[in-house]
């Protein structure tokens, strides 16, 4: 009883944190420090979001956007996860490559559009390859340093059975490094879904919810923008929350 | 490939588009959206699109800069009084109703449109009228997108600003008008001068590659400049397909279209000093003549 | 690791011996450990290792198994590289040693999958290494729901089911009860008796190192030597009543005086 | 000797990073698959690199972005790292937070600017506020996650001399999650840069990088463009080192 | 921790009781380790806990200083709460239990420090647990760079340093070296008789349980029960002699007879 009502209340905690955005929202839309029409009540965009949603462009950009994350995700961490752990394990190799990696983590992705672009032209492609790029790289920084960081007995002790370096890093450094592997995989997700949007945004799109976000900004269509903002942070938390699943569901000796 | 930035000067190509003109034509288009000039530049130099629709012509100029020829222009867009795309705006309450009322209210904290081109033109105007930079007012650029908001938030005492932005402050009472079309009256002379700040340009590449192609897709294009000059309904194309609100698409001043045939002496003459401008203020690096870079395309046999 | 340059040394290499350690030197934060260190560990023999703390015998064994570099001089297995030889290690700290990914049972496969057994012959092995082992708590817990002792339990399953050819065991039985210590010790014994493994016992219990032992090797402090290299040669099976054996007594007394000599010097 | 030489040698090996970088681009540049007006020789990028340094104002706008950027990411240091260990500290406290952090993680800067301009103006307080915010939302999650992630005899053992609660997180679970700190830190600094380059480049500014970036794409002028990205990835690459280095100073028992 | 929903218990409380549980319960993963245990461990009293692997003897340590929560019934110290007794605990896992970003002395300091000492106090006291043990190491090092038996030893005066009211101590020696144990053992006793410390003595070691105790606690496999709680007053100082006292070894048969029983049921 208790224990089900614990689950309960457990499985209702990060709602606590939407109610607490909306209340601050709604707090300072009230105090009046900002103008009115610059910060519309939370109850206006979440109508703008209702009616985007339900009969307008909304559903199909926020899909689009979903799409084209997934995508440039996918590609990111499918690169990006055997790279780090590769290069976390010798780092000598990887102070080699370091320059690359802290360069363009460094770089706005912004500043890479016109390159991009011209290296994959004017389609989805570009903005996709472009965050891609960023979450790559933020993965694979993540991940080569889970594997430095590791603890090395564990390694030790694979090598005295007689395990291949290969097969180390298979078995043995990738789960040693999986929970700084999850916080790459999660920062890469966010990143990826930042860059599209700003790509939506500034490389020119018909769809999605960049698109979305710069044309209310264009019109001066606030509660709009703001759905927009809020549909894409929620996406953001939604992706976040897969990977927190799989991981308490993989990474069960955390902590131990 | 048509490279589109949607505002509202890529109305032409809407409206070719959607009113069957490039398809009489058999001209099958591919739109790629392209956020600024920029942009619109890299994709001519990289030969990713054929025609942009929309190209600011001090860009335009830059790009030939670059690599004489790569951008061509079909057709101009000139504003002034009349055609009102530039203007500066004031905050609610300056009590401004002319550039000229705004001598000895300084320290002016002013914005503009982004870019060198439109800082150098918003500075130009300002030192017109009388004021110096640094005394009387100080600027600072801002993204096109943050335009309302930073005039509804206060932030600014005037702005320079483009439509449809202009539109929007004045409609949801962020700001009000002081003067439009200030290029053509402080920095060419008149007020009914025409500064030409925009057009449809080909890149070279295409017009040598695909005379013909090139020859119908300007003949479209005059199509659908004589609609717009006579038919206010094409504005209804501005909805959806550019960043303009739909309810002020059809009553939000608008730059006159021209094809690159029908500019007047006087008109060219008005093309020439708007470069020399941007060339004076060190927009460009080195002097060009624009109207070498207006190509008039034959009409093509049908 | 500049073993090229090592001077040359006297004593002969012995051609009986599995391992062959000649010149053995390693320094940590500048200090000696193991300075021109010679040793044999004879094919087929128990040496237990017996010495104070931090004399460097998990160093002596890591580097004998290869997970540490030495500074200098050779180690040598009979006629192969460490690479062909098929060695198990049981860990000091042998919690960490554990993969916590893996269930237990798990873990004590790990090693017969890199060989590369199929899985019937694994299932196979383990089912054998089980019925010689009470084992009386559930293999199918991860490690880290094990306690102390069970996770030593698994950690030396884990090196007797590969049957190997020599086997290191760094203080193996330090968490294991009373039966459980006894049960382990008569099962390494079979162990022993079966394959004739080589094996080398770190252990702090002067009867256990040599109730196990075909030699007794005493190190002494920092930088360590050999203090004595015993030989025990009672025959196997051993028993408890090895340990009232006159000359398991009178060799225990001597061992016990070289040690505290050397320890307290 | 050989020691000496080694330790050159790994002195060096980052400039690896730097000469295959430069040459991968030469390479590209090269082989014509870019138009090389787009993609500028990287000795014309170095050119105007070192004339913008030497003559022209790239100094002073370089050291204004150090400046923010260092500004910025010392509040969100200040400011995440403590809150990060107080909210990783209670797992049940940091998921009633966390869809606000996933949520402001994943939405972008450049969206999130009209706000920030209402808030705090155009000065540059906005771009340093706004830099920090995002900062401290990376830091204060991977702080976090580095506190649940830790292991948990050593808060035991603390806790078993009767160490208090604040004492605990002071002593033990700061140090204990100290690596991952680190990489936040590093995830952190670089994001707090890539911001005030963005905001350089969409508000107002008039120096930094972000200003003579987008100046430089406005006037086409690739060379500087690249320059300017060029010192600005050098930057991040700068600022990383520093952390790196001060991570293998203070985190001496890495891995062990 | 329902204590509140607790039935009331038969067993009364002993008055001269520094410990005092009853009906303790805990569950693993849906099986018992403790349920309805009632233990007394009188003050100023040594108590030796014997027990197989898995029995839970860490685990009733860890509930007992109030490190691990329990499911059920209650644990009290004599009319104090856990905050207010200074308690000294030495995990069995030692080696996760220092921090490796102190060096050794700074690990025995940190307790001191926590108390709020004063800088010259704190050395003073540690100078004088220095004095009474000769650690042959260098304390200056960091804890990574010790063999297991030097960080088995750190841990014992991070314990020894704070002179605790209560202390635990989970297999305390299980690295030490045949030496360092016995002067361990020694140094414990002194502490002992000193300062009347309450003990609680984790070992697999059935002689040195029952050496140091007075009291020892024999423990079932799981669900555990109390086996046996016997008693042992030699009188101390003991020494090498009272390890061959009749009285002891018959204790000491006493014992493993209970012991074997137990867990061979
Ligand atoms: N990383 C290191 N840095 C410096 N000294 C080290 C390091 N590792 C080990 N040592 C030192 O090397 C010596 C040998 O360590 P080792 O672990 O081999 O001892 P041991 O004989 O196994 O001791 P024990 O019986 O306590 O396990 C010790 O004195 C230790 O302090
Ligand atoms: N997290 C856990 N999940 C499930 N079972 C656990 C967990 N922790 C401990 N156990 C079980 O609880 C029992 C008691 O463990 P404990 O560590 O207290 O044993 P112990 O008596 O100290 O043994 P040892 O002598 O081996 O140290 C063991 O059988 C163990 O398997
Ligand atoms: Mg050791
Ligand atoms: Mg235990």
């Amino acid at each position: 009883m208790t224990a089900r009502l614990a689950r309960l209340g457990s499985a209702l905690t990060p709602l606590a944190g939407v109610v607490v955005l909306l209340a601050l929202w709604q707090l300072l839309h009230l105090s009046g420090a900002v103008d009115a029409l610059l910060l519309p009540a939370p109850e206006a965009m979440m109508r703008a979001l209702w009616n985007g949603f339900v009969t307008g462009p909304m559903a199909f950009d926020f899909l689009q956007t979903v799409w084209r994350t997934t995508l440039a995700f996918g590609i990111a961490a499918v690169i990006g996860i055997p790279t780090g752990i590769v290069l976390g394990a010798s780092p000598q190799l990887y102070r080699s490559v370091e320059f690359v990696v802290d360069f363009f983590r460094s770089t706005p992705a912004s500043a890479m559009f016109p390159l991009f672009l011209v290296l994959f032209g004017v389609g989805d492609e570009a903005k996709i390859y472009v965050a891609s790029f960023g979450a790559l790289l933020v993965i694979l920084f993540n991940v080569a340093y889970g594997v430095m960081n590791a603890r090395k007995t564990r390694i030790l002790a694979a090598r005295s059975m007689g395990a291949s370096p290969a097969r180390i890093m298979r078995d043995v450094i990738f789960w040693e490094s999986l929970p700084q592997t999850f916080i790459g995989l999660r920062n890469g997700v966010s990143l990826a879904l930042v860059i599209i949007i700003v790509a939506e945004m500034f490389i020119g799109s018909s769809d999605g919810l960049g698109h979305r976000l710069i044309e209310a900004q264009m019109l001066f269509r606030m509660p709009t923008m703001y759905a927009a903002i809020f549909a894409a942070g929620a996406l953001g938390y939604g992706l976040n929350w897969l990977f927190a699943l799989l991981e308490r569901r993989v990474v069960h000796w955390g902590g131990r | 490939r048509v490279g589109v930035f949607p505002v509202s000067s890529a109305l032409p190509f809407f409206v070719a588009r959607e009113r069957g003109y490039f398809a009489a034509f058999d001209i099958e288009t591919e739109e790629a959206r392209l956020m600024g000039g920029p942009a619109v530049v890299g994709a001519m130099i990289g030969d990713q699109i054929d025609v942009a629709a929309n190209l600011v012509t001090i860009e335009g100029m830059n790009a030939n800069l670059l690599r004489s020829g790569v951008a061509r222009f079909i057709a101009v867009n000139a504003q002034n009084a009349t055609f009102q795309m530039e203007q500066f705006v004031g905050r609610k309450g300056l009590g401004a109703s002319s550039l000229a009322d705004l001598v000895g209210m300084g320290p002016l904290r002013a914005m503009s449109a982004p870019g060198p081109a439109n800082i150098q033109a918003a500075k130009g105007v300002l030192e017109a009228v009388g004021l110096r930079e640094g005394t009387d007012f100080t600027m600072t650029e801002l993204a096109m997108n943050l335009h309302v908001d930073a005039m509804q938030a206060g932030t600014f005492d005037i702005g320079y600003t483009l439509e449809p932005n202009g539109t929007v402050m004045r409609d949801v009472g962020a700001a009000e008008l002081i003067e439009a079309g200030v290029i053509a009256t402080h920095l060419l002379g008149r007020p009914d001068a025409k500064a030409f700040a925009a057009g449809a340009a080909m890149t070279g590449a295409f017009v040598e590659r695909n005379p013909d192609v090139a020859a119908r897709f300007a003949a479209a294009w005059r199509l659908a400049l004589a609609d717009i000059a006579e038919d206010p309904t094409t504005r209804e194309l501005l909805k959806g397909n550019t960043f303009t609100p739909s309810d002020v698409a059809m009553t939000m001043p608008m730059p006159e279209f021209l094809m690159a045939d029908a500019l007047t002496d006087q008109d060219r003459a008005d093309y020439v000093a708007l470069i020399r401008f941007a060339v004076d203020r060190g927009v460009l690096e080195q002097p060009i003549d624009p109207l070498d870079y207006l190509i008039e395309l034959p009409e093509p046999a049908r | 690791m500049t073993a090229a340059l090592r001077v040359a040394h006297p004593r002969p290499y012995a051609p009986d011996a599995e391992i062959t350690i000649r010149g053995l030197r390693k320094t940590f934060a500048g200090s000696p450990v193991y300075e021109g260190f010679d040793l044999d560990v004879p094919k087929g023999a128990v040496v237990s290792v017996f010495g104070p703390n931090g004399c460097g015998k998990s160093t002596l064994i890591n580097m004998v198994s290869g997970l540490m570099p030495h500074d200098g001089g050779q180690i040598l297995f009979s006629g192969k590289t460490i690479a062909q030889t098929r060695l198990a290690y049981v860990f000091q700290n042998y919690r960490e040693a554990l993969f916590p990914w893996l269930r237990a049972i798990e873990n004590i496969r790990y090693p017969l999958r890199l060989m590369g057994l199929p899985k019937h012959e694994q299932d196979r092995r383990i089912e054998r290494l089980l019925a010689t082992m009470e084992v009386r708590f559930d293999l199918s817990r991860y490690p880290y729901e094990l306690s102390g002792g069970q996770q030593q339990t698994v950690s030396i399953m884990r090196a007797l089911v590969v049957e190997p050819e020599v086997l290191f065991l760094d203080e193996p039985f330090s968490a294991l009860d009373y039966e459980m210590t006894l049960a382990m010790r008569d099962r390494l014994q079979r162990v022993f008796m079966e394959t004739g493994v080589t094996m080398m016992l770190v252990s702090h219990d002067l009867e256990e190192a040599i109730y196990m032992a075909d030699r007794i090797l005493l190190l002494t402090r920092r930088p360590t030597r050999i203090a004595a290299y015993l030989d025990f040669s009672a025959p196997r099976p051993r028993s408890a009543e090895t340990l009232t054996d006159p000359a398991f007594v009178a060799l225990k007394r001597e061992a016990l005086e070289i040690f505290q000599r050397e320890v307290r010097a």
